[in-house]
């Protein structure tokens, strides 16, 4: 249900944001930076976990075979 | 990038190349996502020839017979036909190739005369509607020239697959398992075509499954085990068709 | 180069003769097309029929049309011919795919294509054969489905009906450079009908994007477009065409 | 050798990070707020960089996707799928923080305004790599028709970005004029940023050259004898 309720408040018209109220730009500064740092980070520590889980998987190959 | 085509007809040097084997590979070799499909194939037919290419499913048959054809780029060795290397020349040597296979490769909604010219223009064949209609002749298809193929049955289908490959007068005859599915009937047809081409001078290469029928056919066998040549012998031995069926049950 | 003429012409030849016979291909595009600006025309021709264009209408369905109020549409009482423009290409592109997917599926039966690969046909002639068949088809679908779309939408083609023709010509040129080469592709390894779609339509973006906004300002302002969308148009063409010249050769398989 | 790899590995990492901190403290304690948008507008420190690096990316992909059509050898396709991996991921925040600051500066969340719509349609043209990949089969067909796909993909950056000029122009500007302390915060930020995209490629492309060494291991145990881990220099696909 939250999922849709925040469609709902996403499509409705700004409030004050257009008016550039101090404290409500800070927190879409604050909600952009974490989408932006945390889509990249989270990007990068998958991509570590599964480098990790690869030379796993061809060590075992390796052994498996010889 | 292979060279723009040239019309195969005018100025192909004939004289160079008709005492050359009509085939030659040394060390050819295929492997396609990591699976070796054909490995060190050395073999050379002289011209007039008639091979017949037996092995279990997967042994790279069709692999070596679509090298063969040009269709598919060899990974490894070297190959020429003509005695010319199919890599440079790719587009000149396939006018010289045939090819019929279990799938008839023509349009199945053009008729059978439309659907022969079709290709002998490609060609660049002099009067493509003549020499189609003295094909379909030669075929027995002559009364369906304007029924398209997909109302054919499968040895007439076969039939016309060979009046296609015949269109621009190859020397190389290319035939990948062309008994599949035929009745008898059909079947026998398609062998007393094959001789009459061989004693017409073609040079032909045939893939099958029927030990006897590409023994009493053809003048050479090799057999493939593994994408390796396990056999290569003339027919006519007695003790032969037994160690070809060891050889494809192993 | 007289030759590689020839057997474009041998070629296409074939394929229109095939056409002419099933008429399968052209049937499904024509159908779907029509189908799709009538479909649009409901959803969006009766609002823009309306003697004042309701103001938050701007937000028509394809790219090119900007959201709120912002004065991209000709303002005032002409109707806006950004949907009718919009609804045009969604069926050019959508019938498009069709045409492509269609005209190289006559090569997969039987194994035709294998046949076609064993002539010594250079594959660029093959590429330039197939586009100039499809190009037939989209020319048979555009004589059905523009003055389908002049009556539901209310095109005004006679202040310059050469430069419609023009722009879409070009049009045309660049989308079927891109479908060719890209339904080999699907044709070969037996892709599902929605890649295609997915693999044309953000390529073509900038094709669509230019040609619709130089059709907006040709119905909006009377007036022939600007020649910057031009030089785009033919950029993309010429880019493209010289790509799928290329590239065919990598992505048939017999 | 390997050890001293994987440390230089842990450091490069830990090295990005910290620098990733310094420069959001800097972005939001040791610069103004602009004028008429407020703080939103400090988003733009961190969705330029990405941005220009998504275009990098995608670049790399192009690069690799040619080399791989001339060369045929296994590591390029490897990189090329690495590149496009990480160009979605750099795209999407670009999308998301640019409709985040398009929210709060102007009120809507989507504006076709050039960098956004570039980045929209590389998005979708990079996501279709990606889709297209796993749809294929055989993997030698599957890296020939991704290097074209991505070579072709690639041709339409300049076309996209000369036809947004035509767009009709937005009503708001989202260039803005910056004060020195700002633009060497933007200048700053491009470092940590491009630093993370080059060890995010590198490390993709290991991962992927793994996983597909691992295919070709399994596939030779089927043959009777080894194959070389590469797909050979002259096997072409036709």
């Amino acid at each position: 249900m939250s999922a849709v309720n925040l469609v709902v408040l996403a499509s409705a018209a700004p409030a004050g944001a257009a008016a550039g109220g101090s404290v409500d730009t800070l927190n879409f500064a604050i909600l952009g930076y974490t989408v932006a740092l945390g889509v990249m980070w989270g990007f990068a520590l998958w991509s570590l976990w599964d480098l990790r889980r690869s030379r796993q998987r061809t060590g075992q190959i390796e052994e498996g075979k010889t | 990038m292979s060279t723009l085509s040239i019309n195969p007809a005018q100025d192909w040097p004939a004289a160079d190349t008709v005492t050359a084997p009509v085939v030659q590979t040394q060390g050819l070799g295929r492997v396609v996502d990591d699976r070796v499909i054909l490995r060190d194939i050395g073999l050379t037919l002289p011209r007039g020839g008639f091979l017949a290419l037996l092995g279990a499913n997967g042994a790279g048959k069709s692999t070596l017979l679509f090298c063969l054809a040009t269709l598919t780029p060899a990974t490894s060795g070297r190959l020429l036909l003509f005695g010319r290397e199919v890599k440079k020349d790719a587009a000149r040597l396939r006018a010289r190739i045939g090819m019929i296979s279990h799938q008839a490769m023509l349009y199945r909604d053009l008729p059978a005369l439309e659907n022969l010219t079709f290709f002998g223009r490609l060609y660049g064949v002099a009067r493509p509607a003549q020499k189609a209609a003295e094909l379909l002749e030669m075929v027995k298809l002559a009364d369906w020239r304007y029924e398209p193929p997909k109302n054919f049955s499968r040895g007439m289908l076969q039939r016309l697959a060979i009046a296609r490959s015949l269109m621009h007068d190859p020397d190389l005859l290319l035939a990948d398992e062309p008994f599949t599915g035929l009745d008898v009937r059909a079947s026998r047809q398609l062998e007393d075509l094959l001789r009459q081409l061989h004693g017409a001078g073609k040079t032909i290469i045939l893939t099958h499954h029927n030990i006897a029928q590409s023994l009493e056919l053809a003048g050479r066998v090799v057999v493939l085990r593994r994408g390796r040549v396990a056999l290569d012998a003339p027919t006519g031995s007695p003790a032969l068709a037994q160690s070809v069926e060891e050889i494809l049950v192993s | 180069m007289s030759r590689v003429w020839s057997q474009i012409a041998v070629l296409a030849g074939k394929d229109l003769a095939i056409e002419a016979r099933t008429r399968q291909t052209l049937g499904l595009v024509v159908v779907l097309g029509i189908l799709i600006i009538v479909v649009l025309g409901l959803g969006l021709g009766p609002q823009q029929m309306a003697p004042a264009p309701a103001p938050g209408m701007g937000g028509a369905a394809a790219a090119g049309a900007t959201p709120g109020a912002a004065p991209g549409a000709a303002p005032g009482a002409a109707p806006g011919a950004a949907p009718g423009v919009a609804a045009l290409w969604v069926a050019y592109l959508f019938a498009g795919v069709l045409c492509f997917e269609g005209s190289m599926a006559v090569e997969r039966h039987d194994g035709a294509l294998a046949g076609l690969l064993l002539a010594p046909v250079d594959r660029g002639v093959l590429y330039l054969a197939k586009l100039v068949t499809n190009l037939v088809l989209m020319l048979v679908l555009a004589l059905v489905l523009t003055p389908v779309a002049v009556l539901l939408f209310g095109f005004d083609l006679s202040p310059a009906p050469g430069s419609f023709a023009a722009i879409m010509a070009i049009s045309f040129v660049g989308l079927a450079a891109v479908g060719t080469l890209f339904a080999a592709v699907v044709s070969s390894s037996r892709l599902q009908g929605g890649l295609l779609a997915m693999a044309i339509f953000p390529v073509s973006l900038p094709l669509v994007m230019t040609s619709t906004q130089m059709l907006i300002r040709l119905f909006g302002q009377k007036s022939a477009s600007g020649l910057s969308g031009l030089g785009i148009l033919l950029a993309f063409d010429v880019i493209y065409l010289v790509a799928g010249w290329l590239a065919f050769e990598l992505v048939l398989e017999p | 050798m390997d050890s001293t790899k994987r440390l230089f590995g842990v450091l490069f990492w830990v090295f990005t990070a910290a620098l990733f901190a310094g420069a959001v403290v800097l972005a939001f304690a040791f610069t103004p707020d602009e004028a008429t948008m407020g703080a939103v507008q400090k988003i733009f420190y961190v969705h330029l960089p990405v941005a220009i690096n998504s275009f990098l990316a995608c670049f790399v992909n192009f690069v690799a996707s040619l080399v791989f059509l001339w060369q045929r050898r296994r590591t390029w396709d490897d990189l090329a799928t690495a590149a496009a991996q990480v160009a979605v991921v750099l795209l999407t925040i670009v999308l998301a923080t640019g409709m985040i600051w398009g929210r709060s500066a102007w009120g809507h969340w989507w504006t076709w305004s050039p960098r956004l719509t570039l980045s929209l349609v590389l998005w979708l043209l990079y996501v279709v790599y990606l889709v297209i990949r796993p749809s294929i089969p055989s993997a030698q067909r599957r890296a020939v028709v991704a290097a074209v796909y991505g070579a072709v993909a690639f041709l339409d950056v300049p076309l996209v970005y000369l036809s947004t000029r035509l767009m009709p122009q937005d009503v708001h500007p989202t260039e803005v004029v910056l004060a020195p302390s700002m633009r060497l915060t933007l200048g700053l930020w491009f470092l940590p940023v491009t630093l993370l995209t080059v060890g995010l490629i590198i490390v993709r492309r290991r991962a992927l050259a793994l996983q597909s060494q691992t295919r070709a291991v399994l596939a030779a145990a089927e043959n009777d004898g080894p194959v070389p881990a590469t797909i050979h220099p002259t096997g072409g696909v036709l």
